[in-house]
This record gives C-alpha cells, structure tokens and sequence, in this order.
C-alpha cells in the first residue's frame, strides 16, 4: 500500500474556492476522516482525489505516482480506488446484485468466485435477500447500503466514502462502522472518510482532518483533537461544548479545576484567554452549594434520552453547555463546578 | 464489350419497352439505362460533366430546348441518321445533333362532371372559368415553358394570354402529373396538361377527357441524341436508327403517344396525325428568350 | 507513466477515429458544394452567387422557407409533445396502439398527405359531398397557402418531437413532479413549470430536428406551395434545377448556402437554449405513469384519436381507395373496386420487390450503423470544448438541412469518379445511397442520443470509472443501457425517414438500384398514380409489420427502448 | 389545524408487504417523530400520507375530511401538505431561490412579500449568499438544506420531513433542529418527521411510533420510550442499553439497585425476566471494590470524544455497556454497579 500526498491543492469554482490550498499527508494503509460543516469542500476534494475534478493548482500523489497536478492526469480508471458517492449512483438498470458485481466483473472474477463475493459483500450489508431486487424498489437506506456494498467487494488501494451512513439508524451504523474496521484490517487500504458525524470520526479515523471553507482547521488524531483543539472554531465544531473567558493560562495549556474555578471568577478586564470547558467536565450541583462554586440560571434542557442537555447562563453572561441526569426548569438557579479547560488560541 | 448507356425521361415501363425491343433488334448490344423525371436527369448530367465524366452514350430526353442548349456546349455529337428522310424538317436539328421522336402535344383537360367542354385556348381566359383552371408551371416543366413560348408566339393569343390567365386566377401546378391528379380528382374541373396523361387514363375509365383545342397544340419532341464523349458510339447510332425506324415507331403508338413518323398510326383515343394543328415553335429564339419567359410567368404566377 | 499516456493516445485515437467520420460524413458534402457556390466567383457581378443574392425571389423563398419552417416547428411541437406527455405519463389506456399509429404517418409520402388532404376538404370530397358541405368546383383551396404548408410539415415531422421528449421524458425523477404536487402545484402547472422545463433538453432537440427537417422539405411546399405561388428555398432550388444553363449547379449550391446559414442560426440558437438545461437528473425513474387522468381520460383519449384520424386515418384511406380504383378519379364502389394495381405492382418486372429490398437493406444499415456510431459520438462531443462542440454538431446538422436533391448533387461531385486512395466507384452503386443516407440521417440519430446523454447523472457513470472501467467498457455497460430508449428511437426515426425516402435518392439511384420512393415517385409521375397509391399502401403495411415484430423483440431489449411497448 | 388518523393502513409492493396494518392518531400540531430501521416503511408511509402512493388497505383521516381510503383519493396538491424528500428532489432548472420560492407563487404571493419570504427561508437555513445559485452548484447538504427551507417557507397544515437531516454535521443540525421547533410553535402545523436518528427524534418530537418491519412497535412520548420500552427490541434499538437476564421484576417493572444486583447474582436458571440496563447506569469501580458489586472483564474501549465507551463482558457470560472517563486496556477486570433496570416482555 501506498501513502496518499497531496500537495497545496486548490478548487476554485468560478471565482469560488471550494478546496485552498490544502496539504495533507496520509500514511499507507491510513484511516483518514475529513470532517467540517456543510460546503466546506469535503465532497470536493473526494472528487479530486477519485480523478473526477481536475485540480485548479497543486499535486496528489499515491506513492510516488504523481496522480495529478498541473500537466498530468491519471483518470478514474486507473487509480485503484472506490468510493461511495453521498447521491449513492447505483445503475439503475442492473439488479443489486449486478451493481455489486459489477468492479468484480472488470477485476474479470467469474464463476463461483464472482458469485461467493457479491453473496459476502450483500450479507455483510445485510441486503442478501435483496439480490435481484432493482434499486428503484428499495429504500434510501437499503441503496446506500448496496453502495457501500458495491465499494467493499473489490479490493482497492484507496477507499473514498463520502457520508456512506447518513442514511442508517443507529445500530446499522454500529455494524457498518464494524465492516469498515474488518475491511480495513484485512486490506490494509488508505481510507478517506468523509463524515459530518463527528463520533464516527471520532471512533473510526486514525487522524482526522477538519476542513473550513475549503482550508485546513487541523490535523490530529481524534483524542488530541477533542482534548487539545488548535482554536475556538474547531472546539466548538468537534464535540459539545462551552467557551469561556477566564483569566488564567495560555493557548495550548490545560487548566486544573482549582485553576480554572480561580481564573474565571476574576473581574471581567482580566479575563482575556479563551477556555473550552465540555460538559462532561461540569457537575450541577444543588443551588446550595459550597463557596467555591460558581452560580448560573437554567435557560433550557433538552432530553437527549440518556440525560438532559443544560443550556445554562453565567452570571458573566456566558453561556455554558452541561449534562444531567434530570429535567430542571427552565430559570431554575444552579451551582456548578468545573473540573477542567483548555486553553485556545484566539479565533482568527 | 457492346455496353451502351441510356439516359431517359421515359417512363419506368415505357423505357423498359424501348430497350427490350431495341434489343430484340440487336442482341449484341448490352443496354445500361437510367430513367429519371427529366429535370433530375439534366441535374445529375449537369452534376457529372461538371465533375468532368460523361457517362451516357444516348439521351433520349425532354425537348429540343434541352437538346439546342447540349448542343450549343458542345456535349452532343452529330450523326446523320438515313431514317431521318421521312420526318418533317422542324423535327429534327438539320446538323444531326438530336431527332425528335415522338409528339407530346399540350392540350386542355377537363373533368367529365364539369359544366363546360372548352374546345380552345381563348374559351379558357372567359369569366366562366375564373379559378376553375389548372396549369403546370415553365419554371418547373419543360413541356409547360415550351407551351408557353408557343402561346406567346402565336399571333391569336399572343403576349397577353398568360396576364389573361393570371386575371382569370388560372393555378399553377409543379408538373403535369399534379394538374392530371387535380382534375382528375375533380379539384379543378378544367387543366392544361400533356396529352398521353388523360388520353391514357381516361380509357381506363378516368372521368376526364382531353381536348386538342382550335388554335392548336405545342408539342416537345422528345429527341434523341448522342453524347459527345459516347464510349460506344456504333451503337449510339444502332439505337438513334432504332428509334426513328419504322419499328421503333410502332413501339411509340403502342405506348400511347404520338408518333413523330408521319405514317406511322397514332394510338387509340388521338385524331388522325394530321387532325391536329401544331403552333410553330422556333427552337432557336425560344431558347433565347427562356430566362425572360420564366421571369414573366414568375412575375404573374408568383415565386 | 505508461498507463497515463496509454489512456491519452486511447482517447485520441477515438476522438480522431469520430471526427474523420463527421467530417468524411458531413463536412465534405458540404464543402464540396460550397467550392462549387465560390467556385465561379471570378466572374465578378455576374457569378451565380451574387446574382442569387441578388435577386429579390431568393429574400422572398428565404422568408418563407423561415415561416414555414417555424410555424411548422410549432405544430410538430404542439402535436409531438401532446403525444410524448399524454402517453409517457399519465395512465391513458391503449398506449401501445397511440404510439404504434402516431408513428405511422412519417411512412406515408408527404405528397399523399397532402393529396389526401386535398381531397378531403376539396369539391370532390366524399365525404363533404355525402353531407352536402362540399365546395363548389374550384372555390379557393385553404391548404394552398403557407398555413398549409406548414400544416402538413409540422404532422409529418411530429414523430420526431415525440420521440426525441419521450426518451427525456422517461429518465425524469418522479420525485420532482412529486415535489411541485405537494407543493399545490395543480396539473397544469406541473406541466408546465416543472416537466417542460426539465425535459427541456428533448423537446429542443425534438424542434431542432423538426425545424431542420421542414427547411429541406420539398415534397409538401412543392404540392401545396406551387398553386398558391409560394416558393421557398427547396422549391426555388427545383426550379432552378429545371433551368438548362451552365450556371444551374453554381446557383443551386449558392441558394444551398443559404440553407446552410439557416440551418447553422438554428443551431446555434439551439445551443444557446441548451446551455442553460444541461443538468444530469439525479436519480431514474422507472415508472411509466405520474398523473392519473380520471375523468378527463375520456376526453383526452378522444384528442388523441381525433388527432390521429385527422394524420393517419384520413391519408391512409385515401389512398388505400386510390389504390383500389381502376384509374384516377374513378369513384370507388362495389363495382370498380379492383385489385388489379396491386397485381401489377407485385408482378411488375420484379421492380417492386427490388425497390422494397433495396430500401429495406439501405434503411436498416442505415440505422444499425449510425446507431452504432451514435453513441461513441455524442459521448465524446459532450466532452469537447463548448466551441468544438458547436462546430461538430453545426457540421452534422448540415446535410440534413439541406434539401435531398442538393446534397445528391454533392455526392455526384464527390464520388462520380473512384474514390481514390482505395480505388472504390460508389457511383451508380447502392453504396452511394447509403453513403448519403448516413451523412443525411446521422443528426436523426444523434439528436435525441446527445439529449438523452445530457441529462445523464454524472456519478453514474463516474462510479463505473472509479471501479476501473474503461472509455469503451462505461460506454457499453452503463451509458449505453441508459440511454438506450434515445439510441433505439434514433435508430428507428432514421429507419422510418430513410425507407421512403425520395429526393436523394431521385438522383442517385442506378438501373437495378431504384428505391420505394423512387419506385413511387416514377409511378406517380408518369401518370400511375395508382399504382403509387398502390406500392405506397404495400409500404406502409410492410413497416407496420415490422414495427409489430419489433414488439417480439422487446422483452430481450433494455425497458422502454420500443416506445410503443409500455 | 386537524389531526391525522392513519387506519390500519397497509401497503403491499407485490408480495412485500412494506407497511402492515399500521395505526395511529396524531392530535391536531402534535410533532411525530417516526422512527425505526432502514427498510421498515418510514419513507412508504409518508408517501402515502403526502398522496404520491395508493394504499392497499386501510384509511387517511385529516381532521374529519378522508385524504384515502379504498374508493377515495385526494390528490397531494390538495392536501395542503409540505414535504422534504429523501432525496431532496430539488428542480434543477431553477435557482435556489426559484426552489424555495416556487411553492409561494403557486399560493399567489408576490413582490415585496414573496422576497421576504423567501429570504427568510433561506436566512434560516443559512444560505442567503446561495439565492442566485443552481442546485447542481451546491453541497449535499447544502441541497439538503435548501429542500429544508422550500418546506419551510409556506404554512402547509401538515409538514412531512423524510430525513431532513441526515446529511449536516451537528452544528447545523442543532441550528436546524431549533428552525423545526420555531416553526412548530409559530404554525402549529402537524409534524411527521423520518429519522434514523433517535437523539433528534427525541429532542423534537412529542411522541414518537417506532416501527418495524411495517408495523408499530411502540407509540409513546420520547421518555416514555425511553425508560419503559415495551420490548426487548424496543429497547434494543433506541437508546444505548444491554438486556440481562434477572431473577426478579415482571414486564413494566422498574427495578431499584439493590433488587437488580440481586437478581442479577442468581443462579442462572432463576434469571428469566429480561432487564434493560442503560449504560449511564452502570458505575464502573476499581476491580477491588465492595462485595456487592458486580464483575466483568474489558472486551473493547471505543473513543467517544467525551468518553469511552466500553463493551464488557459479564462472568455470566453476558455483555454489558459502560461509559468511563478513560480508556481502560483489552481484558482488564472491572467491577460494576448497578443503578437501576427496566423489566422488559420478552421479545415476540
Ligand atoms: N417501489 C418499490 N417496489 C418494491 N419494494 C419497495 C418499493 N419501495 C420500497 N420498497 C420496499 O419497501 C420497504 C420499505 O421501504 P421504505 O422506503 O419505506 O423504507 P424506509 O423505512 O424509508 O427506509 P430507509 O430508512 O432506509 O429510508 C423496503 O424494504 C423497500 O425495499
Ligand atoms: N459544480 C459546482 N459549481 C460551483 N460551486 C460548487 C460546485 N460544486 C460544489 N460547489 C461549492 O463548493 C463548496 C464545497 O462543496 P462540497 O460539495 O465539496 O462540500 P461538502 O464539504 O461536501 O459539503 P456537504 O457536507 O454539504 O456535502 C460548496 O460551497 C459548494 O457550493
Ligand atoms: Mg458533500
Ligand atoms: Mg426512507
């Protein structure tokens, strides 16, 4: 397997950059998420990688073999990779089985091989009985199965999937996270995973890439982006949770609750450094609690099945994301402690 | 080898006839032969001369103002045939270039379920046949351009007998085969058209009749002539005598049309050969004047 | 390296294998008379062009060719798409049959349209007569006039609407009809704010073809035009082809020229429409029906049916009585009813059956080939710049637009002598014929292939790339089953053109090489109208009998490629 | 405003039979969340509700007017209904703005007001600079966002959401979420609303009918659903949770720490009533805890962002899901707590 370079590239619809001058290196055999809100130029730089965009600038290259850059252009065909498109593009005219079937057919597998193949690809999909089904006959959720299925059944260098579970509930998603990992191990191919959720980026990617507005935000592994966020953006894009002004600390420090609890009581001129405070990292505590604590106001809880979400105000008059384990009313006073935070650079 | 090549405006059976017989009287000669609407074959000579390839040998085509402007470019070559003693002089080009072959007279048409029975050319521009006449168009039809030249030259009807139709709202057809299907299906009542049309049909039971009016016909000849480059030119002879002979007349009458040898039987359903007046027609200065008779009917007639 | 360069030269040597066929196909008849048009330019004022520019009749046909052709454009269009929406979405019972006879006209001769038409509305009309409305014996003629004409040639080319919107019809997400319905939509405004304008692409390539088809179109102004003194340019072309004189080719080339520029303002226009509706549909709908009729079936079953008693059934028992009768004009009854035409066209020298056989191979192999070529074609101008693009589908749209006899003329020029390199004579071969049929025929077949590849899904055809395969694997495998519907109803409409086809024809075919249209052409011109009306009537039940067996074939052929099979 | 009566509705496409009988009763502006896994016959069902496919069987009741039953049909233009499609079904010939605009000009609003509508729709969905774009020049989720704001614009008396959004990262989501609500409370209109997602379902929904294999599972309110599931599936599927099998407790039986932990250390022949116990009520301890806890062994540990959470693996051989605030290794022993479980009916 072959690491993925790719080089300062760029995209520029008309005068709009979808894609700026973005580099990343992706080791061989790399599980790689590329995460960052609607229209950040996720799908974009996919279509890039698959060949189907030419760069506007820059270079990607699989191993040593320039794929593309200014004069050179390697078309689809011949990159070895899969993908699954986030509008799916299942031929209509084929059965699913065909769809599946058909990256094997030009990979020339026939015969019972052929046949063994698309059975596993189908069942690990969960659609066997839905075989000779046409794809107009099923549901969204079923295409986009067939589609991950069609991208599994080969064994391509690189995996491209472009939001390949929106479409799932729950439990699919579990089990389908479960075949990327299986696929994965048994080919060691380089995965790029486009995703809009974050903890399956989080519980799949080795590193994860976040993108905004067609740049680079950051480039870590999915515990130093939780824990260690580059800026305020990617701490409110990745996972929940609060800022806050506290005056104590500086970028790239993590505060200790005594630390935190101090800085933030300060007078409002002191507090300059940003802090990220997730909610996990706040208990609510009965109004009454010690003096150390600080004081906020319920402004509304959402039941999020296992707990409420706490959208709480500061006397500060910041606003501050905790959880809890029973609905509070709305205006109610609480107590809080803050057990720690991480220190931001300022947003640029 | 003995290949001649035949162009002609003969009608499919017509010239499958010709050639058979022609045949039958010279078994060593293959015939190749091309049958088209006249105007098409002129085209497609046209077409090949100008790319530089003469392909036939004999034309058997259209009208002596056809044959005139060949001769005039130097397309067709000169062959005294002997038979052309027993034709009248006006028949054939004193040099030998083209002989006429056969008379195709234009004469009024007219629907049996019609009102009148016109017997001449003047009852036509009458008040009562206003928008009740049909007519080929000069600008389409070689006959129709020679019928009109002849018209104009006559002294009875004169300059003034196309302005006569026109005012009379007189509607002009493509060909003569429209005008026969025109008054045939009773559209119009009353045409102008080529006689072996309605003479033929009408014996087949066609409720039309054809009228050889006072003033007499025009005629177009239907000339034979050989070409200028004829790769076969003993044969292109053995065929211009074939068809002037006594026996190639006869072939002629059977097909239903008027024989251009004197003494050869018209066919059933025409007048006796010399019943019918024919209006002089001078080659010569009709050909001159084409583009100027053209430009008059598309002024009156519209195009 | 290797591979990269591979792919390159691979999709070069198909570029260059495509344009050598436009070109060789479309550009050269086109030069070749353009050379013939310039050619005599040195005589300064008096060459033809100038003086065809000149002359004040050429402005006059030149505008009428243009209303004309655009009136009819209109009523191929107003017919064609009621047809192609009627019965490609909406739950109209009896589809197969509407489609089946509405396909039917394009095989009557133009010219028997218009007789029969004639006929029917003339003094003479049975029908008029038995109920007393008949006119009086040569009271004015409606039809002779440039309503008639266009009349006639928007029915005759309405085929070609339908067919082109049908295939862009049958791949519209039904989830966007269902959108504008929820939406509160009403029918009609589904109709027309969402299906018209997403199928855009079809119903332009529909009119384009219509359009271009009328601007060539001799038969019809020919009959109808003439009377009422109406030239357009094919008409005044004829005549002037009926002229003796030297300059007779240069002119028809000159006036060609102009037909040319009009055919080429039309492509252009089409392409600026076009530009605006390229968008693949996501998503294939495989249903046939979004609209339930209810209460209104009954009377839009009645339209259809009074539409196709007015463009089928009237012509056609027009002429099957013309073709029953002793001689013209013969009234038919018990009593001259006869069989004898048909016994003498069958028996005839074996003439007929080598006109049927000879048009059967010519416009088959027309359409198998240009079928076959279509796709590689159309796939691969799509991917040419915008300006090459134009240029190529302008070139393919000429000898189409031209009138039949002219580009006849152009291939006389051409191949009158052996082609030389290989030493080939075409001339006064079939091979002639056939070779003009694909240059004349190639954008019937293409049309409707390019829409139909336009609105195309992009990712389809991209995940078939990324899985690994080829130009010419994608394009069999996936492009081609998809627009199939496009490809067959290409084939099928140049079939259906080429097996009657008449003025290219008229100049080119040989001794033992005549055509059906030739065949009744002559016919008809040599005073043996019914014997036309004869072979004429043989024609249209041969094709409708191969139109049914088609029917056999279509449950091995990808869905929704017979369009009279639902 | 109405309320839907959905009567025994089924739904056969040739022998499938995708929905069954299926029964419910909307009060009139309630927010319905429909819920289950991909293929149940959510998307069927809303069609069918939206008019675009015939029932097999059964009824459509709003407020008092039939929308279908056997011998009537109401065509979906006049079912005053507002839709967002699965997939999208946006009409590419128009700008975006035309998209969201169009069904208001069909209502006959104009100038001044009809811009303003517009622009606010798109304002809401955060697309404003994209008016003058075409569909094709968008984002999945851009388009997903757009078909969001076409639905929003009106005031349909039912609004019909087929996963509206699935393809928006979490930010978006929560911003898109609230849109839902505001809109609830200004219009009142009648909500169904597909997802896959339970988090969203419960967050907006005021009750919610799990379905399965085309019929009804369930029909209760999001915390109803929650803490008594009526099966095992039930709460197999919604939520996190693990089934253990207890020597105490019957069906609808909440059972308290101490009776759970005793159930739980039976012997195995007496555990026969099935218990759901959420993972948020499981404490794990240091393996050296309390006599009374219980003990399992760390099977796997998967990166949550907040948490870990961990698939454990009971002496009695069950498995059990935790959450802990660090990673703990492969086959590490652990002691557990147990707060609470909810006695389930046996799965049918
Ligand atoms: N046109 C059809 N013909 C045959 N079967 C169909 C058709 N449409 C849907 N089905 C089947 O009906 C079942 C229900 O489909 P539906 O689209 O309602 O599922 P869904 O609940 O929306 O699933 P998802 O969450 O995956 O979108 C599926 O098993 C599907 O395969
Ligand atoms: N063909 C195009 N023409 C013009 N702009 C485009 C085109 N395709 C995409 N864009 C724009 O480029 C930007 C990046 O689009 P892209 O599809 O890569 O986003 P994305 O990250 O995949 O978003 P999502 O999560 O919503 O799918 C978007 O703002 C989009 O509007
Ligand atoms: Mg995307
Ligand atoms: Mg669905």
């Amino acid at each position: 397997m072959a690491g993925l370079t790719i080089e300062r590239v760029t995209k520029r619809f008309g005068e709009q950059c979808a894609v700026d001058a973005l580099s990343l290196d992706v080791a061989p055999g790399e599980f790689v998420a590329l995460l960052g809100p609607s229209g950040c130029g996720k799908t974009t730089m996919l279509r890039m990688l698959a060949g189907f965009e030419p760069l506007s600038e820059g270079e990607i290259r699989l191993g040593d073999r320039t794929l593309a850059s200014r004069g050179r252009h390697v078309p689809p065909e011949r990159r070895n990779m899969a993908m699954v498109f986030q509008s799916y593009a299942l031929w209509p005219h084929m059965s699913v089985a065909d769809n599946v079937g058909y990256p094997l057919k030009l990979r020339r597998l026939e015969g019972d091989t052929y046949r063994r193949r698309v059975a596993q690809a189908l069942a690990l999909v969960d659609l066997a009985t839905y075989a000779e089904r046409s794809p107009q006959e099923l549901s969204g959720g079923q295409r986009q199965r067939v589609a991950l299925a069609r991208c599994l059944a080969t064994d391509p260098e690189v995996v491209l999937l472009d939001e390949p579970l929106a479409n799932l509930d729950r439990h699919l998603r579990a089990a389908m996270e479960q075949s990327f990992r299986e696929f994965h191990r048994r080919t060691r191919a380089t995965m790029i995973y486009v995703t809009h959720d974050q903890s399956e980026a989080m519980s799949l990617a080795d590193r994860i890439a976040v993108m905004r507005g067609g740049r680079l935000e950051q480039w870590a592994t999915p515990e130093a982006l939780y824990r260690r966020p580059r800026s305020a953006w990617v701490a409110s894009f990745i996972g929940q949770g609060s800022l806050l002004e506290v005056a104590a600390g500086r970028p790239g420090l993590r505060l200790e609750e005594a630390a935190l609890m101090r800085g933030l009581t300060a007078i409002a001129a002191e507090r300059t450094q940003p802090v990220l405070v997730r909610p996990e990292h706040v208990t609510v505590l009965a109004e009454s609690a010690s003096q150390r604590s600080l004081r906020a106001r319920v402004e509304s809880a959402t039941f999020r099945g296992e707990r409420y979400e706490l959208h709480l105000r500061l006397e500060s008059g910041e606003t501050l994301l905790a959880y809890h384990h029973s609905a509070l009313a709305e205006g109610q006073g609480v107590a809080l402690l803050l057990h720690e935070g991480w220190c931001l650079e300022p947003d640029a | 080898n003995e290949k001649l090549v035949l162009y002609t405006s003969q009608p499919n059976s017509d010239a499958q006839q010709t050639v058979d017989a022609f045949r039958a009287a010279h078994p060593d000669v293959e015939v190749e032969w091309v049958r088209d609407g006249t105007t098409q074959l002129m085209t497609r000579l046209r077409s090949e001369l100008s790319a530089g390839v003469s392909n036939p040998d004999v034309l058997l085509i259209a009208d002596s103002m056809t044959m005139e402007s060949l001769k005039r470019e130097g397309h067709l070559q000169a062959y005294l045939s002997p038979e052309r003693e027993a034709y009248a002089a006006e028949l054939y080009d004193p040099e030998g270039y083209y002989y006429g072959t056969k008379l195709i007279t234009t004469g009024i048409v007219y629907n049996t379920g019609a009102e009148r029975q016109p017997h001449s050319w003047q009852e036509l521009i009458q008040p009562e046949y206003a928008g009740q006449v049909t007519m080929p168009s000069p600008l389409y039809s070689g006959a129709a351009l020679i019928h009109m030249a002849a018209i104009e030259a006559h002294p009875g009807l004169g300059e003034g007998y196309y302005e006569a139709l026109q005012a009379n709202r007189t509607e002009a057809q493509g060909g003569n085969g429209g005008v026969f299907n025109a008054v045939a299906a009773g559209s119009k009542p009353y045409g102008i058209v080529v006689d072996f049309l309605p003479i033929r049909e009408a014996a087949k039971g066609s409720p039309v009749a054809f009228v050889f009016p006072e003033e007499g016909v025009s005629a177009v000849t239907e000339p034979v002539a050989i070409m200028q480059g004829a790769r076969n030119l003993e044969a292109a002879q053995k065929f211009v005598d074939f068809v002037l002979s006594r026996e190639g007349q006869e072939l002629v009458s059977e097909q239903g049309y008027l024989p251009a040898h004197p003494e050869v039987t018209p066919p059933e359903g025409f007048p006796a050969r010399d019943e019918i007046a024919l209006m002089p027609l001078d080659t010569q200065s009709a050909l001159a004047r084409e583009a100027e008779l053209k430009q008059r009917f598309g002024d009156l007639f519209g195009g | 390296m290797a591979p990269g360069l591979t792919e390159g030269s691979q999709q070069r040597w198909l570029l260059t294998l495509l344009m050598v066929a436009i070109v060789a196909l479309s550009l050269v008849p086109s030069l070749r008379l353009l050379f013939e048009a310039l050619g005599d330019l040195a005589q300064g004022g008096e060459a033809p062009l100038w003086r065809v520019l000149q002359a004040e009749s050429t402005w006059r046909a030149l505008w009428r060719s243009l209303h004309t052709s655009g009136l009819g454009m209109l009523i191929a269009l107003a017919l064609g798409s009621l047809f192609a929406f009627v019965i490609t979405l909406t739950d109209i019972r009896g589809k197969a049959w509407l489609v089946f006879c509405f396909m039917l006209p394009m095989m009557i001769p133009p010219q028997v349209t218009a007789l029969s038409w004639l006929q029917l509305f003339g003094p003479a009309s049975p029908l008029l007569k038995s109920i007393g409305m008949a006119p009086p014996l040569g009271s004015p003629q409606p039809l002779y006039s440039a309503e008639g004409i266009a009349l006639l040639l928007g029915i005759q080319s309405a085929p070609l609407v339908f067919l082109a919107l049908r295939t862009s019809l049958l791949s519209l997400p039904r989830e966007l009809v269902e959108a504008a319905r929820i939406s509160g939509a009403r029918q009609a405004q589904v109709w027309g704010q969402i299906i018209l304008p997403v199928s855009r692409g079809g119903l332009i390539a529909g009119g384009a073809m219509a359009f271009i088809s009328s601007l060539g179109n001799f038969g019809i102004p020919a009959m109808l035009g003439i009377p009422a003194g109406y030239y357009v340019l094919p008409t005044l072309i004829y005549q002037r082809m009926a002229s003796f004189g030297t300059g007779v080719l240069a002119e028809m080339a000159s006036l060609s020229l102009l037909i040319g520029v009009l055919a080429l303002a039309g492509v252009a226009l089409q392409q600026a429409w076009m530009k605006r509706s390229r968008f693949g549909l996501v998503g294939h709908s495989g249903r046939a029906h979004d609209f339930l009729l209810g209460r209104w079936r009954g009377g839009v079953t009645a339209l259809l049916v009074t539409v196709l008693l007015a463009i089928l059934v009237a012509p056609l028992a027009a002429l099957v009585v013309s073709s029953l009768v002793p001689a013209m004009g013969v009234p038919l009854t018990w009593e001259t009813a006869t069989l004898n035409a048909y016994h003498e066209v069958v028996g005839r020298q074996g003439a007929t059956w080598r006109a049927v056989r000879n048009s059967l191979w010519l416009a088959g192999g027309a359409a198998v080939v240009l079928m076959l070529c279509s796709l590689p074609l159309a796939y691969r101008l799509q991917r040419l710049p915008q300006r090459w693009q134009s240029l190529a589908l302008s070139a393919i749209e000429l000898p189409y637009a031209l009138p039949g006899v002219v580009l006849a003329v152009a291939c006389i020029l051409l191949f009158v002598r052996p082609i030389p390199v290989v030493n080939v004579a075409l001339y006064g071969t079939l091979g002639l014929i056939f070779v003009a049929y694909l240059a004349r025929f190639l954008v019937v077949c293409l049309k409707p292939v390019a829409a139909g590849l336009a609105q195309l899904d992009p990712s389809l055809e991209e995940a078939a790339q990324l899985a690994g395969a080829g130009p010419w694997r994608r394009l069999g495998g996936i492009v081609l089953p998809l627009v199939a519907p496009a490809l067959f109803a290409g084939g099928l409409l140049v079939f259906l053109l080429a097996v009657n086809e008449l003025t290219v024809s008229a100049l080119l075919w040989s001794a033992g090489n005549e055509t059906l249209g030739v065949l009744i052409f002559n016919l008809d011109e040599g005073g043996e109208s019914v014997l036309a009306a004869a072979v004429s009537v043989l024609v249209v039940m041969m094709v409708a009998t191969l139109m049914l067996a088609l029917s056999l074939l279509a449950p091995r052929l990808p869905k929704g490629v017979v369009p009279w099979q639902g």
